[in-house]
Formats: C-alpha cells, structure tokens, sequence
C-alpha cells in the first residue's frame, strides 16, 4: 500500500489532519493539529488495520544542546595537566526554526499491509502533557514511562508513571537539551 | 573521506609472518619521502611475563577450527599420547592387582595376629573396628579429592575442552591437574568465614554436619568385595536408606539457617525432592531383594554368582524386564538423592543462585561439596552391588576370573559414577512440579509393577 | 586455623628452621590461591561476552582453575565485565563486601577502566576503581579472552608474592589501584 | 495405552541420542588453545594496541578529530624562530579511553601510517598512570607512561608485543 | 497438549502464608546481563513481578548529540553488542537517507553477509544460554566453538570480535578476500550437520519439551499488540519480517522463508531463532554465489558530514527484532536527535504481565526464550 493510498484513506475519515511539512523520508508523516485529535486518532488506528503501535518519542525542539549537560572527567595527562580540550561543541546552525517546543511522535504500523504512518503533534515546552494510549495499546506503557524518564512529557491517564531508565538520583530530564548535570556522589 | 576514491591497500611491506626486522619503507612512495629517514629505532619489547616460558606463537589460525581439529584425530600428538597414557593405567592397573590378588588374605592374617598377642577378644576387635572405620573414613574423604577432578575432566573432555592442567604441574609440564582439587581444598580452607548476619548461628554452623555424618554411618555395611565389608550386617539394605535419609533434615536446616531467601526457597525444593525420590529407590531395590532373600549385601552379591549357559552372568540386571526396569528406576532415584541435574533444584545455579548453599563460604561450603561426591559413592556402590553382581567377573575365561574381585566392585562403581557424571552434563533440569508429577505418577507405579513382575518370577521360574 | 597462621611470622621468628617453614607455609597458601581463582559471574555489557568466551571451549579458562561460581560467597575474584552505570554501583559495592577476605577485583575493558566510549555521559562511572579497589586492569573494548586470562595470570604473580607478614588478609584499601603486595 | 508406551519410547530414544552426542564428543580431541604455552597470533586486520611514530607525523589533527572518545592529544614542534612546523612536540593517547574503532589510522594520511593498530591484545595496567600513554622525542613505537609517584617516563610494564619487532602498516 | 496446571491457590483460610518478596537481582547468573525482577511470590506461584531495568542506560542517544556522523556508528556498535553489525547497518541506512547517498550493489551483498553471519552468531549465543538457564550445560559449549569460527571471520574481515565498525555510511570499512569467501563456505559446510546435532541435544529433548512448551504462550492479538518483533513476534505466528516486508540493502533478491511457530509458547520462539539459523545459512550461500565485483565504498561521503535539516527513519531485522533508527538533522555536524527503536526494550515489557500466575523456573525459561540483550534494552 503506497503512502498516498494511507493518505487518502486517513484523511477520508480524519479531515483536519493534514500532511506534515517535513517528511520522515520514504514514510507518509501525518501532523495532527490539537492534542484531543489523538485519541480518536488511535482508536481509529486501531479498528482499522494499523493494530501496532510501534514506537512513542519525542524531539525537543529548544536549540543546540547544552555542554553542561555532560561530565568530562579526563584521566591525568602528563603534557596537560588540566586535563584535554573538549572536541565538539554543538554549535547552533543559521536558519534551523529552532522553537521553544517538543514535537511528538507516534508510528502505527498494519502488519496485514506492511504500512507504517507517523503521527506528529507539536506541544510546547512549558508543562506539555499528551493523552496516553496505554489502554488502547499496551505497547505504549514502557514507552511513554521512558519519554517521561527522559524527556518530561507528563502523559495523562498512564497507570504508572515513574522513571525507568535513569537512577533515582538524577534530577532533571537528560534528553532536554537545556538540561544540566547536578553533580551526584559518584562524579567528585 | 577525499573526494579521490581510497584506493585499496597497496602491497604490505612487512610479511605479517616472520619476525622479519623492520625493512626502510620503500623509497618510491608516492609523497616525497622526508630525505634521511633513520631507521625507526630497533624496538626490544619486556620479556613477555608469562609464567609458563614463552608462548609457541600459533601462525594459521584455521589450524585450530574445529573442521580441521576434528578431522583425523589419530594424526594429533596429543591425543596419541593421551590414548596410550589412559590404556597403560588401565593396564597397570589390572597387572598390579592380579599380582596382589589376594590382599583380602592379609585382613585375616592380621586379626590372628591381634588374637595372638594374648589380648582380651574385646581389645582385638575394639581394634579391628576402629582399622575398618579408618579405612572407610579414607575411601570417602579421597573419593572427595578424585570424583571432583574426575568430574572436571570428563566434563571438560564431553565439552570438547581440556579440563585443569595447570595445577600441580612444574613449568612447561602438563600433568593434567592432578592436584586441582587439593589447591581448591587448601584455598577453600583459608577463606574468611562467613556467617551472614541475618543467619541463625547454630543451625547454620550445624547444617553441613547432618549433611556429612548419615553418609559416613551409612558407609558401614557397603561391600567393597567379597567379604570386604566394613560391618556385614544382615539388615544391610534397610540400614544404609535409614541414613541416607537423614541428610535432609541438614539440607532444610542449611536453607532455613542462611536467612537468604534464596537458599530458604532451595532449601525446601530440597526436602521435598529428597523425600520423595525416597520411595522409588527403596521400592525398586525391592525385587533385587525378593532374588536374593536376604537384605545382606554379601548375599545379594553371592546370589549374582554363576553364568547362564556359561555367558551372561547372572546379575540381576540382565533378569529379562525386572532387571532393566529396576537399574533405571533405581538409578534416577538415586542422581535424584544426590541432587545432580536434571534434579538439581535445591541448588539450581540458573534460578536459586545457589540454592540452599548460597550463604556457605570457604571450609562449610566445601564439606557440603564433599557431601555430595560421598553419596555418589555411596549410589554408585549400591549400584554395582545390587544390579551388577558386586565382585563377580562379566567374564567366564580364565584371565579375568583370577582377577580379584574388589577391583571388579570398584571398576563397576566408577563406570555407574562415569553414568552419573555423564547424565548430568546432557541433560536440563526439571521444574519443581514435573519432577514431583514425574516421581509420584512415574517411578512409584512403574516400581509397584516391577514387584509384581518379581513375585511372578518368583513364582514360575526361579523356584 | 586462621588465628595460628596469623601469629606463626611471630612464632618463628626465634626458632631455628622457622624462616623456612615461613616461606614454605607462603608457597603453599599463595599456590591454594593462585591456582584456584574462582570469580563471580558477573557480566554487565560486551565484555561479559568476551568473559564468557574465555570460559568456552577454545580458550579453557578451567585450565587454570577458574571455574565461575553463581553467589559472591564463593568467590575470590570479581571480574567487573562491562559499563559501570550509577544505578548499578550500590550493587557493585553491596557484592564487593559480601565476599570473604583475600578478594580482588579484575577491571575489564575501557568503560570499567575510566568509561571508555561514554567518556561524557551523565549516567556512567568514570571507571570502577572509583567504589572498589582494583588488582588489575585490562584495555581493549572489549578485550579479547586472551587479554582477560593474561591478567589472571598476572594476578597469579602478584599473589605468588603475598606473604604471611602481612597477615592472611590483602590490604584493605577503599578505592583507586591496589598494590597487594605494597 | 499405545500413545502412553509410545510417548515413553520417543522421550527415551531421544535421551540415549543426546547422550549418544556428548559420548562421541568425549573421545573427539579437545579445540582447546593451551593459552600461556601457545598464543593465537591475531589476522593481519586486527585492532590491537595502537603504536606511534614520532618522526613521521606531520602534526595535522586529523587524527584528533576523527577519534569519538577524545583520547589523543598533540602539539606541534615549533622551530627556533617560533614558527610552526610540521613536527609534533609530543603525543599522546590514552588507552583508558581508547574504544579500538581504527578511525584515527583511517584518518592519518602519511604513508606509512604514523599512528596505526598493533597485534598486541595482551596489554594490561597496574597503575592508573599507566592508562595514558605519551610519546616524545625518540621514543619507541610502542610509547611510554608518566609514573606520578617517579615522576618519569617509564616503559609499559603491562604490555606483550606479539611480534618480536612491531610490523608497520601502510 | 497444555499441560500448564493453573495456579492451585491454597485455601486461604486453612494455610495462613505470607507473600516472600524476592530480587532476582541486577547480579543473576540467568538474568542475561543486568537487570532486576521483583517477584512477590507466594509458594512457588508469582503473585506479582515487577522488571526493573536502567542498570545498563548509558545516554547513547544524549550522547550522539555531540559526536558526528562516523563517531555515531562507532557508538550502535555497544547497543546489541551481541549483534552489532545490523546496529551499524540501520544506522547507516537512515543516515544515507539522510544525506542522500547510494550504495554500491557489492557493498549491499557483504552488508547482508556479514549480517547473517552476525544472525547466526547471536542465535547461537542464544541457544547455548537458554540452554544454561534450563540446565543443560554442555550445549553452551558446542554454540561457542561454532560462534568462535565466526568471530575469527569477522577478525580476518573487519579486525574485531564484537564491535565491528565494519559497516561505514556508504558502503564498507575493507573488501573481503577470496580466501575469507573459501573459509566462509568451508564454516557453511561445517555448521549444516550441527545443527540437526543440536536439535537431538536440546530441542527434542523431553524433558526441555516439559519446560518449555506449554509455557508463556502469547496469542497473536497479544503479541501485536504488546508490539513485539522477530522470532517472538513469529514464535506467535504473525508473519512479519522486516527483510520480507520492507526489504533492504538487495534482501529481495535472495530467497529464503520465515518459519513461524504455532502456539506462541517458549519451544516456538526457540524453534523459530534455530530455524533462522538454517535460513542464514541458505541466504550466505546464495550472497557468495552472486557476490558482484566493483568498488566496496560509495564515493562522496564528507569527511564530517552536514547533512541537509530533514528526518529519516530506517529499520532493519536485527537478531532480536524490528530494529529501527529515527534521526533528525538540524544541518549541524551532529544528529538533533537519535532515537533507537530497541526491540529488546519492547519485548521485555510484556514480562510484566505474562509472569503473573507461573512458577519461579518458569521466570527464567520465558526471560530467556524472548533473548533480550540489557545494552539494547537501557541504550
């Protein structure tokens, strides 16, 4: 089934989703426009045959990533005593519409077809929380708890939504690109 | 990358084969080549620390893959000399005992030479016991020292892989790791000892004690060859299960003393299981005794003497089905007794981490591993008494008759330790449940059939 | 046992064959525990396949003695195969003390030595010597079985040379590169 | 009642065939490599430990760029005018960090390579000083570390080289 | 025949036991690397089971957004290191789309060889563990000396064991010589009778029968909608396999079928990985045969890639399941954001709930018959 196909059968029963501007290449890339689009959306997906829900992930959109949100610890070095130059900074590149946002991704995929749609939504930064599809899917369990751990998307009626991946005692949010590292007792 | 294609690697100046010294690179390279290049400094590397002389470098690779390995295994060094090192034992073996055949004489020239010292009988036989009981304490504590190495090196060789070498052996030789197991005993004697905190102290002290003694008790009527019994009891049978069953009540205790949970979940697996597997192997032993009529070990022997039309022996074995069906039954009771796989669940390394013996460190560990090499022993003798006609020769012609008969008994009991070994690196192990399911619906009935099939042998044929 | 072996440097120091029975008493301890390693199987990432690529067929680890043992009880040695995260360190440290005295610790690859590939990141402990104490290291990422049974035998040298002044026990140290023999 | 005995005969058939299987494989001789007595020589690709050649290098970073985990380091030797040249001071890479990738050999583009994977795969440390290994004016291929404690350049105690004489890649 | 007693729930009244809550901790010999399970076990029956991993998250993906494009590869190497050349493979494939760059056919067919090598290794590995966690200890042998063949192919190839950096963006790191093709065949004719040899050992075993087979069975629905993936997914008997469906690098020119199991239990997932393995072998040999000649390396990949702003997504059939790479690029010289679509992740999730009800040595036969590797599984 060609992606145009999709497309014409998914905005046959979803008018106000559109084609997103930017394409995930060789796949048929969906935005929707609000965040209550998305149940239907699934629940759709679901009786129709794109029965999987493969992958639940977000980008965040802020800017270049943040160095402090790494820890370099260099072994000692006799010709640099304070330790080697760190190589690559990520440096911001002109004209990329960076956005203080986060925008979300889901992949449905028709095992009966082999056609796979992504399903984008763009929420912005401040407290973004995203309907969970959990008792649609139950493939979304792990992964809405890792985009929590990682990201901070706060996803509403998911039944337990603690960290998965990260220790304990890491405050923040790795994924975020302004996060910074708080030292902890293992980095002196 | 360039833009201009990489061109592949142009020829190698060094043959990455002999130690050739570094060659000048060669002068026709592409860029200028900086004009007077020093050689690069002849570089002599620290004398390779290795604690066995220096390494033979092994150049080709394939040499090593198995297709050619095991293509014509006879054109291998070492396998020939491994070939001949185990049928010159074997053979030394044999000659050495024929020529001392009748060592079973000196027992008796000895107690008339107590008795004519003019000793009270008390004192002499005071004296004899305690000779037997030190005799029987060796057997079992160097079965210990053997049956582990000898467990590693078959192991090892089913496994296609050479098992210790190393230990024992002076550099550049390899004496196949006879003292493996004494190091392991000297290291496992040093180790700090443990008690865990949550532990309670005295039961998990106690544990391995209950494990060993009913074993070393149950040792007194095994027969070692004819006569060659530390105490010839005439409830011999009854006797040794008696004891055997009581290194249960050590295993529990090991589980529940640790105060690990692990080992209180094996600790309990164990006491099922070991109780269970109980009745199988009492009740398959049972037609061997209705043959023999007496619970006597020397009689069950004795009553395995002769040959039916002067070829097969007559060991209860080779009866037609009871035979067979009994061997079995009793043979998977008995590696079920002993906990080895496929009835390893008290210390299942994959589940358990170790089972009821997780929390036992250094000396208290090792007595639970003698333990366990003890009652293969004491299984693997059972086996060659019951069903293989302990001290009989297979063989009616004359050289194999005039060996003695000990040394059938113990050739017999280390190829029913070889089955028991064997068995245990082939097959997986049971679930708690199928391994109940498998005793009480399989073994027990199966045991109650072969007593009928007995009476019916009884009954018909061997009047 | 333990208490006598500790005072017998004391005991002999007067008597006339003492130096001897000494250094005997020392070959036969160090050789119990050098040829009978027995570590912890205990692989976190890609080394812990080279580490059991080291207990297969081709290279025999049981050569020497090591066979792998399932509780930290057991074991002499620690080999820590594999990235040490943050959230695996309690453990790390928990089995560290549960095993009896003379224990030793075999760093293994680049990101057990000080992180290797995640030089960087923020959930990786910049080598395991940072909680335990660490007899010997080994580089490659991850390295080949044969680099991991050249440390045993590395180890195996610097335990020949323990001795009983020094008591039963290795030196305790808290972390950082150990020197059993300092 | 037949299903019954039959399912017994398939599960004891199958037994005695893998027991069959481990008793060939017993009498099978080992594909044991005895490893301190005979050491496998790794294939002509292999990315052993990394060596250094002081005089060929001209110094130009590619190969600082090119390494993921940040582990070599170099300066460039100045002449006596203060100019640079294209010569390096010193050099340094260290092997704690190292992840073997060959992408800093793919990346030199003198000929013969001045940095480039040796066949040593036994190279052990002791210290942690010994982690990083420095290169300086006439030192051998294979490097030296700086011991804290002795304040020194020391050769590595920990490595093996397979090779009497470390062969040199192109 | 399911033979699986239900849960027998002693009458509450009469036998008063309280729940053992225990760690099959992040150090188990069968946990397959780190992880950690808490089971709330009454008896022998798991009352409740709570995975719990992060022990190995080392933030590759935080990671890749300051190393550029070829440090990128050197880092999928340490996800499923069990198999990391599908690793480098899907990586690559999303980042060429992403640059817009066109292999070479001879480096799609060494591509798809020294995968299904890598495929072959992994299941070996595997079978030798799953045979360990089940009790059967000499199998783990036999599976390492064939898998130690393969790695010395690997070593002769590419120069390392297990962290091959062999497949580059554009093409390959070295072209193979006709002597590693001739010791490739030579390990092809060697490896086929093993198999049927480990079939006796282990696979129609009974008593590895008993344990497996009526045990953790996962009905099509379930699997589909736990989004599981490779011979798991398959074990269950939906037919999905990403070199069927969404072919790549010239998979569609090699014939090969994709054994699916019947009952979705433990011995089906087995079974389907030790059949995989058969058709590897028919795949390699067909590769060899019409392996095509010309250069092994596309030209036109930077030295520091830019690539354009724009988003690709490739996945690929990695030993463990569908292994996908989502990457955006902001025009930088690193990706903006990488994310993995690990199937060992995925696959793991569903022990939550398919625990609940089985026996404590069940735990370990169904960990380890959906063959998760924990570097995949945390990242």
């Amino acid at each position: 089934m060609t992606n145009d196909e999709v497309f014409a059968k998914i905005s046959a029963k979803f008018p106000m989703v559109e084609k997103a501007a930017v394409q995930v290449k060789d796949y048929l890339t969906v935005r929707l426009s609000s965040k209550d689009d998305l149940l239907p959306f699934a629940q759709w997906a679901k009786d129709s045959s794109f029965d999987m829900l493969e992958t639940v992930t977000a980008t965040d959109l802020l800017g270049p990533v943040d160095m402090k949100g790494y820890i370099r610890q260099q072994n000692f070095n006799p010709f640099l005593p304070d330790g080697a130059t760190p190589q690559i900074e990520s440096a911001p590149t002109t004209g990329y519409p960076y956005r203080p946002a986060m925008d979300l991704l889901w992949v449905f995929f028709s095992v009966a077809e082999k056609a796979r749609v992504f399903v984008r939504l763009e929420l912005p930064r401040e407290g973004i929380s995203a309907p969970s599809l959990v008792p649609l899917f139950k493939s979304a369990d792990w992964q809405e708890r890792e985009a929590f751990d990682l990201l901070g998307i706060g996803f509403e009626g998911h039944p337990n939504l603690t960290k998965i991946l990260t220790p304990d005692f890491t405050q923040g949010h790795p994924l975020r690109k302004d996060y910074v590292h708080i030292k902890d007792r293992f980095d002196e | 990358m360039t833009a201009k294609k990489p061109d592949p690697e142009d020829k190698k100046p060094e043959p990455a084969a002999a130690p050739a010294p570094v060659p000048v690179p060669a002068a026709a390279a592409p860029a200028p080549a900086p004009a007077a290049k020093a050689a690069p400094p002849k570089y002599v590397p620290p004398t390779p620390v290795l604690n066995r002389g220096n390494g033979r470098l092994i150049e080709d690779r394939f040499t090593t893959w198995p297709t050619q390995v095991f293509a014509d295994r006879w054109s291998r060094p070492g396998y020939q000399w491994g070939a001949g090192m185990l049928a010159g034992i074997l053979l030394g073996f044999a000659v050495t005992s024929a020529l001392i055949g009748e060592l079973a004489g000196w027992g008796d020239k000895l107690y008339s030479l107590l008795g004519a010292q003019g000793l009270p009988p008390l004192a002499v036989e005071a004296i004899w016991v305690a000779i037997k009981v030190i005799l029987v304490m060796h057997v079992i504590l160097i079965n210990g020292l053997w049956s582990i190495w000898w467990e590693r090196k078959i192991s090892a060789h089913i496994q296609t892989r050479v098992g210790p070498t190393y230990a024992g052996s002076p550099k550049g030789w390899n004496f196949h790791g006879w003292a493996q197991t004494a190091i392991d005993g000297i290291k496992l004697f040093l180790k700090e000892d443990v008690t865990p905190a949550a532990a309670d102290k005295w039961v998990h002290a106690l544990a391995p004690a209950i494990v060993v003694v009913p074993c070393i008790i149950a040792f007194a009527p095994v027969l070692f060859g004819d006569g060659l019994a530390a105490a010839s009891l005439d409830i011999g049978t009854l006797y040794i299960f008696a004891f055997a069953g009581i290194s249960v009540i050590g295993i529990v205790m090991a589980g529940w003393g640790s105060g690990n949970k692990y080992s209180l979940l094996g600790g309990l697996r164990g006491a099922a299981q070991m109780v269970s597997y109980e009745l199988p192997r009492g009740f398959s032993v049972v037609p061997v005794l209705m043959f023999a009529g007496s619970l006597d070990l020397q009689v069950i022997a004795n009553a395995q003497a002769g040959y039916w039309q002067g070829i097969i022996p007559r060991w209860f074995i080779f009866y037609p089905v009871v035979g067979q069906l009994a061997f079995t039954i009793f043979l998977i009771a008995s590696v079920a007794e002993t906990n080895r796989t496929p009835f390893d669940i008290p210390e299942a390394e994959s589940e358990l981490v170790s089972g009821f013996h997780t929390e036992y460190s250094g000396m208290k560990w090792s007595i639970f591993f003698l333990a366990e090499y003890a009652y293969v022993l004491l299984g693997s003798f059972l086996l060659a008494t019951f069903f293989l006609g302990g001290g009989a020769s297979p063989i009616n012609a004359v050289p194999f008759t005039l060996v003695p008969s000990w040394l059938w008994m113990l050739g017999k009991a280390m190829l029913m330790m070889f089955v028991f070994l064997w068995i245990r690196w082939t097959l997986p192990r049971f679930r708690v449940d199928q391994l109940m399911d498998y005793c009480w619906k399989f073994l027990l009935p199966w045991s109650f059939v072969n007593i009928a099939f007995a009476g019916l042998y009884l009954a018909f044929w061997l009047k | 046992m333990a208490m006598i072996l500790e005072k017998l440097p004391g005991l002999t120091k007067g008597l006339p064959g003492g130096e001897l029975f000494l250094t005997t008493s020392d070959y036969i301890i160090d050789l119990g525990r050098r040829q009978s390693m027995w570590p912890m199987t205990f692989g976190l990432a890609c080394c812990a396949i080279e580490m059991m690529a080291s207990y297969a067929s081709r290279l025999d680890f049981d050569r020497m003695g090591v066979i792998p043992r399932a509780s930290p009880r057991q074991a002499d040695v620690m080999i820590v195969a594999g990235t040490v995260c943050k959230k695996m360190a309690e453990p790390i440290l928990e089995i560290y003390h549960q095993m009896p005295e003379p224990r030793f610790v075999i760093s293994m690859g680049s990101c057990a030595n000080c992180g290797g590939p995640y030089y960087d990141s923020y959930s990786v402990l910049k080598g395991v010597d940072r909680i335990v104490p660490v007899d010997v290291y080994i580089a490659g990422c991850p390295p080949r079985p044969e680099a991991l049974q050249y440390a045993v035998v590395k180890l195996q040298e610097k335990i020949s040379k323990m001795s009983l002044k020094k008591g039963l026990a290795t030196v305790q140290q808290e972390k950082g590169s150990r020197d059993i023999n300092a | 009642m037949i299903r019954y005995f039959s399912k017994i005969f398939t599960a004891a058939k199958a037994i005695v065939q893998g027991h069959w299987i481990t008793l060939t494989y017993m009498f099978k001789p080992a594909v044991t490599i005895h490893y301190p007595d005979e050491k496998l020589v790794p294939f002509e690709m292999y990315r052993g430990a990394l060596l250094f050649d002081q005089q060929t290098c001209i110094s130009c970073n590619l190969c600082v760029k090119a390494c993921p985990s940040n582990c070599i380091a170099l300066e460039n030797a100045k002449n006596e005018t203060g100019k640079k040249v294209a010569k390096v001071e010193w050099y340094s890479i260290d092997f704690g960090k190292c992840n073997f990738c060959r992408l800093c050999e793919e990346a030199c583009p003198t000929k013969p390579k001045s940095v480039w994977h040796s066949l040593d795969y036994e190279v052990i440390f002791v210290k942690r000083d010994e982690m990083v290994r420095c290169w300086k004016k006439d030192f051998p291929f294979i490097g030296k570390y700086f011991d804290r404690k002795a304040q020194d350049f020391k050769d590595p105690e920990g490595q093996v080289s397979i090779h009497d004489v470390q062969p040199r890649r192109s | 025949m399911n033979n699986v007693p239900e849960p027998r729930t002693p009458p509450q009244a009469a036998l008063k036991s309280d729940r053992l809550f225990i760690n099959l901790g992040p150090q188990h010999p069968s946990t397959h690397g780190v992880l950690r399970i808490g089971l709330t076990i009454d008896g022998e029956v798991i009352v409740k089971a709570v995975p719990d991993i992060g022990y190995l998250h080392r933030g590759t993906e935080k990671l890749a957004e300051v190393r550029n494009y070829h440090h990128c590869v050197v880092l999928t190497d340490r996800w499923d290191y069990v198999a990391a050349m599908p690793n480098n493979l899907v990586f690559c494939l999303a980042a060429e789309k992403l640059m817009g760059v066109k292999t070479t056919p001879r480096a799609d067919a060494l591509r798809v060889i020294m995968c299904e090598m890598n495929r072959i290794a992994s299941h070996l590995l595997f079978f030798g563990t799953y045979g360990i966690d089940l009790g059967a200890l000499t199998p783990f042998l036999y599976a390492f000396r064939e898998r130690e063949m393969i790695l010395d192919l690997f070593e002769m190839s590419c120069g390392a064991r297990l962290t091959y950096n062999y497949i580059r963006l554009g093409g390959v790191m070295t072209d193979v010589s006709p002597e590693w093709l001739k010791r490739t065949t030579e390990f092809v004719e060697y490896f086929k009778p093993r198999l049927d040899e480990y079939d006796t050992l282990l696979t129609y075993n009974p008593i590895f029968m008993n344990r497996t087979q009526g045990v953790g069975i996962v009905s099509p629905q379930e699997a589909v909608s736990w989004a599981l993936s490779g011979p798991n997914l398959r074990g269950s008997g939906v037919n999905h396999d990403v070199r069927k469906s969404d072919p790549y690098s010239g998979y569609e020119n090699y014939d090969f079928d994709v054994p699916l199991g019947k009952t979705g239990s433990c011995w089906d997932r087995y079974f389907c990985r030790v059949q995989e393995m058969r058709q590897s072998v028919r795949i390699i040999e067909q590769a060899i045969a019409k392996l095509p000649d010309g250069p092994f390396m596309a030209s036109g990949v930077a030295k520091i890639p830019k690539p354009a702003p724009g988003e690709a997504y490739a996945h690929v059939e990695g030993a463990r399941g569908d292994l996908g790479i989502y990457l955006a690029s902001d025009g930088g010289i690193s990706p903006f954001r990488l994310h993995v679509h690990a199937p060992s992740f995925i696959n793991l999730a569903m022990l939550q709930e398919k625990l609940v009800g089985m026996k404590v040595s069940d735990v370990i036969a169904l960990l380890g018959s959906i063959d998760i590797v924990l570097g995949e599984v945390d990242r």
